[in-house]
């Protein structure tokens, strides 16, 4: 390919690529996006509080809208794009059936304080998907409402609380592994207790001496992972439960890697008490960005008394949904209300299609595809990339920068390659317990042909650091929208909105 | 299964490559307990047509407010959302990112971010906004905590007119984090007056406004009292349509604003997902809760966006971060922007206006009914109606006529029997002559 | 920007821009992008025509189908990604409300041969939009079945030959314009007609004196494009239609230009005596890469009666639909079918949703802004380019390539230059009138602050191939997904289709 | 207005530009006549909200064939499109894209087509197919103006029971272009035999497979006759579906085919934007109409696509074009070939296996009525169930039932008494058996 050294274009456009202002910059008073009648004529009631002043949003019309949000679009990668292997992120196929149904009239126009008699068949859904979680996990109860998994992890906590006060019980400590995601310990520290850091042993699972010299009254429980974030099932899993449970403490189980193992193991049957699952990941819900996301946190008989308000329950009269301790005739011991209304409706939708769509045989596929996709990116890229730990993998795999040594190349300049040759990079430095790590999880609906122009990519990229070509990596990503960008200053001197050029705009009118 | 791209050929050259005969023997961590090999008792897999018919087969026992007159509101509001919102949101480039953590190839959400960012700033009179919470009433909960954290003390007064999930949901931190609230009472009239509850150990007041039960108020004399004391005063509102037309809270001295977004470019789906907005002053940014997007310039100098101030959050500073979120309310703050957007400065003002006056022609038509009366004086788009009976019966009766009448405060305040007959009425620009006529001539029957 | 000479990547991808072989080198059997259930045990009753041997299509799960399909349309340029000012096309803001519209339950569901008791709304909206195009055209009548603009060019010219029948002449010629879009003569000669082409004169209109000369009683009529495809309003159309007229021809007009004069213009007030008008442009409805479109065609009372099948009646029953001759109890001339079924009812929808949007003073406005843009255009961009004609120009703004004299550059290679700049290149080398034509239809959905970018970028274009710099423009572009295509070779040798490597494939099983 | 960028000032600031006072004065060229300076007398500009609403009043006049039992066919098939389909043709770059006149950056548009092209030689058995037509008539009519340049004939031989639309369509181009026809009568028991009717004249045969009335036949021997006679046959498919499990024309001896596209990827519409298809022999391939997509490679020696052979058409050969076509059925082609993509080898037999199984279910349902009869003996998911009423007026008492029960052979031969008791009836794999049950029970009820 003939490239010059130096294409310039005067608009800054780069063919396809195009360069798109703030909307800020574009707006122009007297453009509007929509046409509205005017208002009936009435003597206002607003008390005397109308604005005073413009609010400074700027005008534009649709044409420019579609436009700017087109192009912004089109600076994202995504896994409509392409392979999006963010190791613990689970970037899976996201359908487009559920996305239709979640706006059908009868669900995406319900109002969440209608009249029950009025949305059965949304308490219905919320139901069935209800009991798909538990069947599906081996746990006799659910809370609906959480917003995301970090959500999830706060109710699960607050139960296991709860529990512990319902007992008299004043533990202080709550165990977490060193290689948990960020969410456990500010979860633990959230519900006011105290976080206490447990190593992994050398094959990257929980160090099960290390946890039982930790275990003692004061341990209210402990937030495992399964199959944890190196990627790996935590085989303890069990012992480690029943220490806890001898001990008087309850056991959280981080359902974020659930893809992993759905349809194959129940976690109820390894002792877990609660456990978040995040329908983002596991059941397929649009990241959208950053979420919306839905964590439903299954129970255990022993916490399920207190799980959050409100829930649906089915009764002669058909179903209902318990809003108010009491108001369902028993005195119960729920901690309470943690979200507004019944939680991520369009979510449960979407994951319910997901479910009856992929069915009990297609779900069990996912996992074994899941598990099979990652443990062959495992053997073929072992010929140049340090794994790093042995053995099968589950869902992901983990590499260390060991085979980065001496070349001048850090995980990150690697990762920044990787987006040049048009993937999205692994989840980098995480978890903390492995150096430099790269943490793949490529999903099952990546298929072979995907996987094997992955791997024959990655693997020149690495016989490429190898070779001494790091100055390519450092100055990579040299083909997308922006380059690397200074992250240092942007902390140091945060801009954090658009200003308007003279601020006297603010005060006019 | 349409959605495995794996075929069984697939499979056995890729086991053949990593050397096991089975995907089984990949699962060999897992203890025989824990091994479901037979059946589960779910259904098996079904075409996308079956898969639309057993949903669509539930959407059609309930009664949605777009086939018939709606007065629903307390929190969530139904508005036209122009089609443009719903298609730009679905481009799979938005759909299906994930948080933009490699900022070079994800500039396209970083920037709405920083836009919206701006928005919710302009809207609600702030400084800094943050890029979203799950919703208003967990962004207040956050608000709350951040108070705490920003005056070191550990008791928040909330007003009786907040929105009850809202104080419930402060109710269940309270608990969990062990510090004090001080919780006022219902007050329908809207004469509430918290000034005396605040204290020296007080970290802040909650307000809401328009209240949950409608009422407009101007919180300038609280913010003095507030800051006068050392507290923060934080607002919260559950329409911000609203700020198309009344006084921002920024405006009248609010620390904190909180705001469920969901009016703006979000469908209902009976309660979420929903969008919490944030927003402080810029003083308190290192203290606010969730992601924040900056702005910088590439290698070339080029300028972009990137999250930015990671170091108050969970996955840099674990226990030690300002919250535990992590997945937030991404994709509907790119609907509540691209709304916002295409209303601008124009649209949003006029669509305000229609709401306004809407709810005014309908509450002096309700007032006119013998036996009703509007409780609230000064309003946006919603007031509270003090029927002759309980509102809840009265709400059956409205649904026997195909009409969603309101919402009765006894669905959320169901202990306080002398709110029994207070139903919550909302007007938006979707309401016709043809629905309040509706309403009106319903209600006379059934009183 | 520090580009290197050259970037190779492994994979050929280019960051955001993907390479993407064909769905045919992706699909592998057992694959399948839809699940569905066991047919029904039956005998069948086929009659002996099982098919024998497998069809070839290859097999796509549908995370593959939504990346393949997502990635071609990363190639793709279009109104979405900036301004598209293909002139003659009026390639403006498809507004997404019409496409919701046009998918709801009771329309998107219709099916064309359903009771007439059971679509009287379907006939109502058509019967609508035709009261909207009447009215606009000042013309009493309209066909709606035509399914683009070429297809009213048929309907019309058919008309005229009906009508020349039902008179009993037999007139052979039909006079074409220099300047018409080659839809015209082609349509002419479709149905029978010899085409005579008239020349333009130095202002870019017809040749009032050369029209003369060649009218005569052999002349069916004239195809006349106004404003003309030089941007130009034919101010003599009055004149041109009065003498057709007399000499017992009829005026065909091609209101592929409407835009510029819609609300301010009545075509049935300059004498047309029919006019498709393309709802994919003045109306738009989207171009979808090449089509539907949707052509009606507005007819006057001579030729009314003419029309084609079917056409929708108001009686006192309400709407109905007059699908036969006689049918609808008068013998009537119609001169038959031109479609299956009713015509474009999809382009419909969206076509009257836009002009109610719009209402009449925005369509009126609509065509101001269209002129003003064009003219703004012209006025800027004639610092360096050379305008083909004078005087100010209706929706369009003509160029010749004399200001490219001598550079060595050619309007291909300064059309290839602007696609790097990210345009849309305007029409190139039509009309041909014009020597090297560029002709630049921004349309009324372009704001200032576009045409500005666009502005400068082409003056600052213009000045670098004055400036000798011929080299950068014949290797433009350089920066799309594909460079300049042999299309010379395409011709020669065409390969319409893929073929399986080993044709042995397509006779197995 | 929303949809206009421009403001006031950027008028005024344009108009200073170009010289002139205001924009009337550029439209100066317009006689006085024929300038409109009053009012216009439609309505004036609405938002969303009130489009939506008038629209949306129109539909709920109509009976949609998604809310009740449907048997329609007759040229027009419903079938479940997957919701991937609807949502990747409404991506902008794909929907509001041009002709692929720059092959730079239409890249996509270009591939895909490619791919349909393919497609369509794949599915008919035929070796080349050109980016479509408008519909299946209008493929047809083309197909036989063809057919005469080829051969320099000028007469077509139709068949009695190719759908009349299409027979009418030919008609209309044959009256213009002055060619002969001779039309078949219409035969519901499927027995036509046309090779007595082709002469040394005959350009064409054209046959629709399987027929208007749902019969499939095995042309190979009128193909035969057809080749002998120096004709080309033509063989029209209305049901692309049946491709999947029946003979294609292409094995048959076709020379061309055209089809309706409609049923795989689009929507019914109430009739358009339909798709025609176009396929036909390679040594034919400089006599096709409308648009070709050929296989290239760029400077750099990389694979790409061009409109190729545009020498046949209008904007570079104006009269001497092979046809008038310009604007085509683009965005309806990306909706085919993706659901076709979808489907792939294995879905779309599976899907013509439903289909033929639900209506042969059907027809034994329906034949053990008293009084009726079914004409076809070999199908494919249509056939012709004669009744002992006139059709019409019974299709008339099922919609009283909410059915829509087929469609009268007398829609479409109005002037044929006794075809007047037919009812062409349809199923597909929409078709639930709670939908035979309802259709025979209310026959049951009407007959
Ligand atoms: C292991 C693990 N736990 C918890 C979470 C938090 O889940 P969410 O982002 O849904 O709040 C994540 C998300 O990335 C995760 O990977
Ligand atoms: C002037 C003119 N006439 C006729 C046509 C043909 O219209 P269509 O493409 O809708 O068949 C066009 C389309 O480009 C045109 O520009």
């Amino acid at each position: 390919m003939a490239e010059q050294p130096k294409i310039e274009t005067w608009t800054g456009n780069r063919g396809l690529m195009i360069e798109e202002p703030l909307i800020f910059e574009q707006g122009m008073p007297g453009r509007c996006g929509v046409d509205l009648p005017a208002p009936a004529a009435v003597n206002d009631r607003l008390g005397g509080l109308r604005r005073k002043g413009a609010i400074g949003l700027p005008g534009l019309a649709e044409p420019q809208a579609i436009r700017h949000y087109t192009r912004l679009s089109q600076k994202n990668y995504a896994i409509d794009s392409g392979i999006y292997p963010l190791g613990s992120c689970t970037m899976k196929h996201n359908p487009r059936l559920n996305e239709k149904l979640a706006r059908i009239a009868g669900l995406g126009d319900l109002h969440p304080m209608q009249p029950i008699s009025t949305v059965q068949g949304a308490l219905e859904l919320i139901d069935q998907l209800a009991h798909w979680l538990k069947t599906l996990t081996g746990m006799p109860a659910v809370a609906m409402s959480p917003a995301a998994g970090a959500h999830g992890e706060l109710c699960g906590v607050m139960a296991i609380r709860a529990a512990l006060d319902h007992r008299g019980e004043k533990r202080k400590r709550i165990l977490v592994p060193e290689s948990a995601h960020g969410t456990n310990p500010a979860t633990a520290a959230a519900c006011g207790f105290e976080v206490e850091s447990i190593p992994a042993n050398t094959r990257g699972r929980v160090d099960l001496a290390a946890f039982r010299a930790k275990l003692d009254g004061n341990v209210a429980g402990i937030m495992i992972t399964n199959p944890n974030t190196c990627g790996l099932f935590e085989g303890d899993f069990e012992r480690i439960a029943e220490d806890m449970h001898k001990a008087g403490g309850f056991v959280y189980g981080d359902g974020a890697n659930f893809n992993a193992i759905v349809g194959h193991v129940r976690p109820g049957h390894l002792g877990v008490d609660c456990m978040h699952i995040n329908l983002h990941k596991t059941f397929s819900t649009p990241h959208g960005g950053g979420g919306p996301g839905s964590g439903p946190v299954v129970l255990s008989e022993a916490l399920a008394p207190f799980a959050p308000l409100p829930y649906v329950v089915h009764g002669p009269k058909g179903f209902s949904l318990v809003e108010h301790e009491g108001s369902h005739g028993k005195k119960g011991a729920s901690f309470g209300r943690l979200k507004g209304f019944q939680g991520q409706m369009g979510m449960f939708i979407r994951a319910l299609a997901y479910m009856m769509s992929h069915g009990a045989d297609g779900l069990r596929q996912v996992a074994n595809d899941a598990v099979l996709n990652a443990n062959y990116l495992m053997a073929c890229l072992s010929e140049e990339l340090t794994p790093a730990f042995e053995g099968p993998c589950m869902h992901e795999a983990l590499f260390d920068d060991r085979f980065l040594k001496d070349t001048g190349v850090t995980t990150l300049d690697f990762a920044k390659m990787m987006i040049d040759e048009g993937f999205h990079p692994m989840t980098m430095y995480f978890p903390l317990v492995v150096h430099g790590a790269l943490l793949m999880e490529p999903t099952e609906t990546e298929s072979k042909e995907s996987l094997d122009q992955f791997i024959g990519s990655l693997l020149s990229l690495a016989k490429r650091a190898k070779a001494g070509e790091a100055d390519a990596f450092h100055a990579a990503p040299r083909l997308t929208p922006r380059r690397r960008l200074d992250e240092t200053t942007a902390a140091r001197r945060p801009v954090l909105r658009w200003q308007p050029p003279q601020p006297q705009n603010q005060a006019a009118e | 299964m349409r959605y495995l791209p794996l075929t069984d050929t697939d499979r056995r050259a890729m086991l053949a490559k990593i050397g096991v005969p089975s995907v089984d023997s990949l699962y060999r961590d897992v203890p025989e307990v824990a091994w479901q090999g037979g059946p589960i008792h779910l259904p098996a897999h079904q075409g996308e047509l079956e898969v639309e018919r057993a949903i669509g087969a539930m959407a059609a026992k309930n009664l949605g407010t777009s086939s018939v007159p709606s007065f629903l509101g307390a929190g969530a509001y139904r508005h036209h959302v122009p089609a443009a919102v719903d298609h730009l949101i679905q481009r799979g480039e938005f759909l299906t990112s994930y948080t933009p953590y490699q900022p070079e190839v994800t500039q396209g959400t970083l920037q709405y971010l920083f836009e919206f960012q701006t928005q919710v700033c302009l809207i609600t009179g702030m400084e800094v906004a943050n890029a979203s919470m799950y919703d208003g009433g967990t962004a207040t909960a956050e608000a709350v905590m951040m108070a705490n954290r920003v005056t070191r003390r550990h008791r928040a007064v909330i007003s009786g007119n907040l929105h009850p999930h809202y104080r419930e949901i402060c109710e269940t931190h309270a608990r969990f984090l062990e510090f004090k609230l001080a919780l006022g009472d219902p007050d329908p009239s809207g004469s509430e007056d918290l000034v005396g509850l605040i204290d020296s150990e007080t970290s802040c007041v909650v307000v809401q406004n328009p209240d949950f039960f409608g009422h407009l108020r101007d919180h300038t004399k609280l913010a003095e009292a507030c800051h006068k004391a050392g507290a923060l005063l934080i607002v919260a509102v559950t329409e911000p349509v609203s700020l198309g037309l009344v006084q921002p809270p920024g405006a009248m001295g609010a620390d904190i604003v909180t705001a469920e977004g969901q009016p703006i470019g979000n469908a209902l789906t009976y309660g979420g997902p929903y969008l919490g907005l944030f927003a402080t002053r810029e003083k308190y940014m290192r203290q606010m809760p969730g992601r924040l997007v900056g702005e910088t310039t590439d290698v070339d100098g080029k300028r972009g966006w990137v999250l930015t101030l990671s170091t108050r959050e969970q996955h840099i500073r674990r226990e030690k971060a300002t919250s535990n979120i992590c997945t937030n309310s991404g994709l509907c703050s790119l609907g509540f922007t691209i709304h916002l957007t295409l209303l601008g400065e124009a649209g949003l003002t006029r669509l305000a206006e229609i709401n306004h006056a809407n709810a005014v022609r309908l509450a002096e038509r309700l007032s006119a009914i013998p036996g009703c009366r509007i409780a609230t004086d000064a309003f946006f788009n919603e007031f509270t109606l003090v029927l002759p009976k309980p509102a809840a019966d009265v709400v059956e009766k409205l649904v026997q006529k195909k009409i969603l009448g309101g919402v009765p405060v006894s669905r959320l305040h169901p202990k306080q029997p002398e709110l029994a007959n207070l139903l919550l009425v909302a007007a938006s620009e979707c309401t016709t002559d043809a629905d309040m006529d509706a309403l009106v001539g319903a209600l006379k029957e059934v009183l």
